[in-house]
């Protein structure tokens, strides 16, 4: 008997690059179709979407930790890691094996069930993260209706357990960082929170796949980003989002040269991966969000979705492993300050900016809109005279 | 002012104190302060000494006088030259050995060469301590590697060095080694201005480092403090000038002074004093003379080096160090040892004033203000 | 007034700047500077010194070395232990019988190259020295210390060269002397050492 | 430029005459310590030196005597030094802090304290510099005679013995012997140096 690999219903999807893993999945449910009841089918839908997040998500950090430290070695006129593989491919790999046989060190009055669930529910998040992000069309795990709302909340639980790992240590250093931590991510949620607004209003639609849909236009351009308010949300979204996952300029919680390594400074082996672990996902998840809400998600042109969202994705993550290259670090006051009296109004006015843009939006908006925001940012620039590096004059003497 | 030192724990329960070193990545060696903090504030901060000390003096008392050559290389170990400039300027008043010109251009080369490496390894840590991840050290380093490997084609070794001879040098600079240099010399300045297009504009190190650790001139002074920390304060006094030793005299350079005195000052300084370096390099390079690089009266010293025995007196030389001034007390009695050897380290005494700096500001500050100081643990703890 | 933000700016051109020169210039000219140390090394400089070794011409039993003892006096960290070799009647045979370096001490200063009178001991130029039993390992007799005219010909060709002719000079000069006024003892000290 | 001595010497006697002067090898030697600070004070507020910088403050076992020395120069005017010396005995070795007109000396007194045991009244920390507390004796003093770094003392013993290694009987009874007669165990000069 000739058994039909391809079900009926998956056969009018037309089998291309830009459907290989959606086909690849229906492929398989199809098959299982035949042999099994249709409760374990929708079982096994679940469960493959969750097998290849937990995948991704360590394979993703893994090879970002060797993109960043190649990057910034050739940003450093370095070569980087070379030794372990060709072009040190591999080097993550001997990193985990490194982080697995290492002591697990607990300091001795650490409270020791806090000290181990902290990078336990650090992790958890990060990955409940990926369920919403739209890697591709029709390629988002979970469609929820109100994706940016869960986005949101989710990530910002990320505070806590760096606040329980610090604690738990019973180090000074730690506890430094975990109050810096919990100020530093407190505070720039609001910004990141409201900075999303434009894009939501403009999409009418909490639910990340539609916003990624409400940028299709001509030439599969019309990405919210060419637009001034878009601009300068995703711009305060992006340093907000550097913010959120700790990195350079930002990152004081971990703050090598003050804190020795801050909120994880008691911490080793695994449980130092899984801090690790859940800091590059983090980065790649706010990355991806920040691609889905300003630069189309997978939405261009010739390449198949994927391709797209991952590589505007890596772009992002790029961009932040420059900063990490090139900047110094904020100090705390500086830092708050920044947020609450620089990004906070931006996004106001950029929300108001959104408003009028949906009502007109021609050559002519373009140029007020722009002097608006050139009117707004001088005035803020004027009221945070801290920002402004002075000017000083050096005699040079006999 | 005489409580300087004592902390001011009025209300414990408030206050957090914190070990900084002796085992922390910014405390530039085994230095160790314990901070009082009030939440990110300090409010207390007393250096404690000691990790790194090996009694120098001692054993350079049990010494003749050219085996402590070596030794002084260890005292600032990121550049040993000025340390050997010292050692020798001070022998050489105490026995009253002449040192023939060549000798003297060379000194002058190889010192100013240290002072860049110095001024610009202390700028890349500096902003390591600020938390640019190694992109500034780095790039200083890859012009400090240049300097090293000449100092290793002259001097035979790339840190300790042990050059300096009393009453010479020990090699003389082939034709090809000064147009080493001239190169260096030459391309420099390239090097400077993306240094400076990468840091001295940015907002972020401006916002950290302007108005911060503010010394006064009064207080630099009283407190002793030399070298570039004392001219960011915008006091005019460089013992190349003010003593004019060696043939620093006949060099035109200016000297930059700071406007407040803050870590951007001092930072900045040091800029243009590797910017004033050069110029001094330039015009050696072009006149140094041909001749001896040895006073032959010296040389038996240095062939039975137990068989120099200085007359009975002592003498206090001091040079220009990157650091600051360094000084050399030496008593001699008439043996081939010295009776009493004493180092004034700049490292050690620029400390003095480091809880007056730091007090008010975040602990951030007060890593930076310590890298700003520029100490190196070998010629603090000796 | 500059605008806000600019200086960051410029930094991060600089920085681009070098991530892309990294690819394509030379070391000397803003590439990759790195040395990638055991397949490559850096060139080896004439003068770089690193820890003593002793000069033999021809065979080991030709060793310049007379155990005078004055580098083991001068050494400042005190590395060096020489006991003179006894001929058969006791009377010293101007030549060591234990030399001994102790490598762990050592400062590489050149203290001892300086003082030398014979031209025996000189800097090397292996850096690689290693041990697998601590201090202990380190101390290098006699035996690894020594070590042939033709190889400091080799890792130091200027002074080697100058050093020789400087020796065969002094030969010449002692040949033309004996010549002259042959001493009873130059006879007894040519045939000591066998 | 040099500051001639005597034209120092004759400036103090002239302005504080209770002060008695020596000239000793281009230095002035301060007969009574205790007149240190007035004449320290006097030559940083004098318009015609302006010493106001205090460059190295340290100290030199002479046997029967210790001596503290003085370098100072005058950054306003680019001038010095001038040798400031005081001599005190090793039994009574307390000389005037000058941290009150020179703040430079504050480090550089507690290292001369440290290692000359040179006590300066009046230092607002009289700590050791270097070394830690419970240290005995001072280093740079030529009678200093070296640890022994074979004999423990009673603290290590405890130390070694809560870790659970034995030592050895006699190592503890020299410890405690040593310790009740509140000396300190030290090394015999090795014959010859090491190989």
């Amino acid at each position: 008997m000739n058994i039909p690999l391809v079900s009926p219903a998956i056969r009018g999807i037309e089998f291309n690059a830009d459907m290989i893993f959606v086909t690849a999945k229906a492929w398989i449910l199809s098959l299982l179709g035949h042999f099994l009841p249709d409760w374990v089918v929708v079982l096994a839908s679940i469960t493959i979407s969750g097998v290849v997040i937990l995948c991704l998500g360590p394979v993703i950090m893994m090879y970002l930790t060797l993109l960043e430290r190649k990057l910034i070695g050739r940003i450093q006129n370095r070569y980087g890691p070379n030794r372990v593989g060709k072009w040190g491919l591999l080097q993550p790999i001997a990193d985990g094996i490194k982080m697995f046989t290492k002591e697990d060190i607990v300091p001795a009055k650490a409270d020791k069930v806090v000290h181990l669930l902290a990078p336990i529910v650090i992790v958890v998040p990060a990955l409940m993260l990926f369920l919403v992000v739209p890697f591709g069309e029709r390629m988002t795990a979970v469609n929820l209706n109100i994706g940016i709302l869960y986005f949101i909340a989710v990530s910002s639980i990320t505070i806590l357990p760096i606040f329980m790992g610090s604690w738990a240590s019973r180090n000074k250093y730690s506890l430094l960082g975990g109050m810096r931590t919990a100020a530093q991510m407190i505070s720039y949620e609001i910004p990141m929170t409201l900075a999303v607004v434009p894009a939501i209003m403009m999409s009418q639609s909490l639910s990340t796949n539609t916003i990624v849909m409400s940028q299709e236009g001509p030439y599969d351009m019309h990405w919210f980003i060419f637009t001034p308010w878009g601009i300068v949300g995703f711009i305060i979204f992006f340093l907000c989002a550097t913010a959120e996952c700790n990195r350079p300029p930002f990152d004081l919680p971990e703050a090598e040269s003050e804190l020795v390594a801050g909120f994880h400074t008691e911490y080793s082996g695994m449980k130092f991966a899984l801090f690790y672990m859940a800091e590059y996902m983090n980065a790649f998840t706010l990355c991806g969000i920040a691609t889905t809400l300003f630069l189309g998600g997978w939405q261009g042109l010739f390449f198949p979705s994927w391709l797209w969202f991952f590589g505007k994705t890596f772009v992002l993550i790029c961009v932040m492993i420059w900063f990490r290259g090139t900047f110094p670090r904020f100090r705390v006051d500086h830092l708050m300050g920044f947020a609450w009296k620089f990004l906070l109004p931006l996004t106001l006015v950029n929300i108001l900016l959104t408003a009028l843009w949906q009502f007109t939006s021609n050559l002519a908006a373009w140029l007020w809109s722009i002097l608006i925001l050139a009117v707004s940012l001088w005035v803020l620039v004027k009221l945070n005279r801290t920002f402004i590096p002075e000017k000083r004059h050096y005699p040079l003497e006999s | 002012m005489t409580n300087i030192v004592e902390i001011k724990n009025t209300d414990l329960a408030q206050t957090l104190e914190i070990n900084f070193g002796p085992q922390h990545p910014s405390t530039h060696g085994v230095f160790r302060m314990t901070v009082q903090l009030e939440g990110e504030k300090i409010c207390g901060l007393r250096p404690i000494f000691g990790y790194l000390h090996r009694n120098h003096e001692q054993i350079a008392e049990n010494l003749p006088y050219a085996a402590i050559m070596p030794y002084t290389d260890r005292l600032d170990y990121v550049n040993a030259l000025s340390n050997n400039f010292g050692y020798a300027l001070t022998i050489e008043k105490l026995a009253g050995i002449e040192v023939p010109e060549r000798a003297e251009y060379i000194r002058v080369i190889m010192a100013e060469l240290a002072r860049v490496v110095n001024h610009i390894a202390v700028i890349g840590f500096m902003l390591n301590d600020l938390g640019a991840f190694f992109t500034p050290l780095l790039y200083a380093f890859r012009e400090r590697e240049r300097i090293l490997n000449l100092f290793e084609e002259i001097t035979g070794s790339r840190l300790m060095n042990n050059y300096f001879r009393v009453g010479g040098v020990k090699r003389d600079l082939t034709g090809e080694n000064l147009a080493g240099i001239q190169k260096i010399v030459s391309r420099f300045p390239a090097f400077l201005e993306e240094f400076e297009a990468l840091l001295t504009k940015n907002e972020i190190l401006c916002m950290r480092c302007q108005n911060i650790g503010v010394l006064s001139a009064k207080t630099a002074t009283n407190a002793g403090i030399t070298g570039p920390v004392l001219r960011a304060s915008g006091v005019n006094y460089d013992i190349r000038k003010v003593d004019g030793y060696s043939v620093y005299n006949r060099f035109d350079f200016k000297i930059p002074l700071g406007e407040k005195g803050d870590v951007y000052d001092r930072f900045y300084v040091r800029i243009l004093e590797i910017r004033e370096s050069l110029k001094i390099l330039d015009q050696a390079l072009s006149t140094i003379p041909p001749g001896e690089i040895m006073n032959k009266k010296s040389l038996p010293m240095l062939k039975m080096p137990r068989n120099f025995k200085p007359p009975v007196g002592e003498a206090y030389g001091r040079v220009e160090s990157p650091k600051g001034e360094l000084g050399f007390y030496v008593v001699s009695d008439g043996t081939p040892q010295p009776w009493r050897y004493h180092v004034r380290a700049p490292s050690l005494i620029n400390l003095t004033v480091l809880e007056e700096m730091c007090l008010g500001q975040k602990i951030a500050d007060a890593i930076i203000i310590l890298g700003s100081i520029d100490i190196v643990l070998g010629e603090t703890d000796r | 007034m500059t605008i806000f933000g600019w200086g960051v700016f410029k930094g991060m051109m600089v920085t681009l700047k070098n991530f892309l020169t990294s690819y394509f210039r030379k070391p000397d000219e803003g590439g990759i500077f790195t040395v990638q140390y055991p397949e490559e090394r850096e060139k080896e400089l004439e003068n770089f010194r690193n820890f003593p070794f002793l000069v033999y011409d021809g065979t080991p039993e030709k060793i310049r070395c007379v155990a005078c003892g004055i580098c083991e006096r001068e050494c400042p960290p005190k590395c060096i232990h020489i006991e003179m070799e006894l001929d058969g009647t006791g009377k010293p045979a101007r030549k060591p019988a234990v030399f001994d370096i102790d490598y762990s001490l050592c400062m590489n200063c050149g203290m001892c190259e300086e003082v030398c009178p014979f031209d025996s001991v000189f800097m090397d130029h292996a850096f690689e020295v290693t041990s697998e039993t601590g201090s202990e390992g380190l101390v290098r007799h006699k035996e690894a210390l020594l070590k042939s005219n033709e190889y400091f010909q080799k890792i130091r060709p200027a002074l080697a060269s100058t050093i020789d002719q400087k020796r065969k000079a002094a030969e010449e000069k002692k040949k033309a002397t004996v010549q002259a006024t042959p001493p009873p003892a130059a006879g007894a000290q040519a045939q000591g050492p066998q | 430029m040099n500051i001639s001595v005597e034209e120092v010497k004759k400036e103090i006697e002239t302005h504080l005459p209770n002060v008695k002067l020596r000239l000793v090898r281009d230095s002035i030697l301060i007969e009574n310590p205790e007149d240190l600070p007035q004449v320290a004070l006097f030559l940083k507020e004098s318009p015609r030196f302006l010493l106001d910088y205090l460059s190295s403050v340290t100290g030199a076992d002479y046997l029967t005597f210790l001596e503290s020395v003085y370098h100072l120069y005058s950054m306003a005017q680019k001038r010095g030094p001038v040798t400031l010396r005081v001599r005190v005995t090793k039994n009574n070795a307390k000389v005037p802090s000058l941290v009150p007109v020179y703040r430079s000396a504050e480090l550089q007194e507690r290292e001369a304290y440290d290692t000359f045991g040179i006590i300066y009244e009046g230092h607002p920390d009289p700590r050791r510099l270097f070394m830690w507390e419970e240290f005995q004796g001072y280093p740079l003093r030529k009678d200093y005679a070296q640890e022994d770094t074979e004999v423990l003392e009673i603290a290590d013993i405890a130390w070694l013995e809560t870790r659970g290694i034995e030592v050895p009987v006699e190592m503890k009874e020299k410890a405690k012997t040593l310790h009740a007669a509140g000396q300190r165990a030290v090394a015999q000069k090795p014959e010859k140096p090491r190989p």
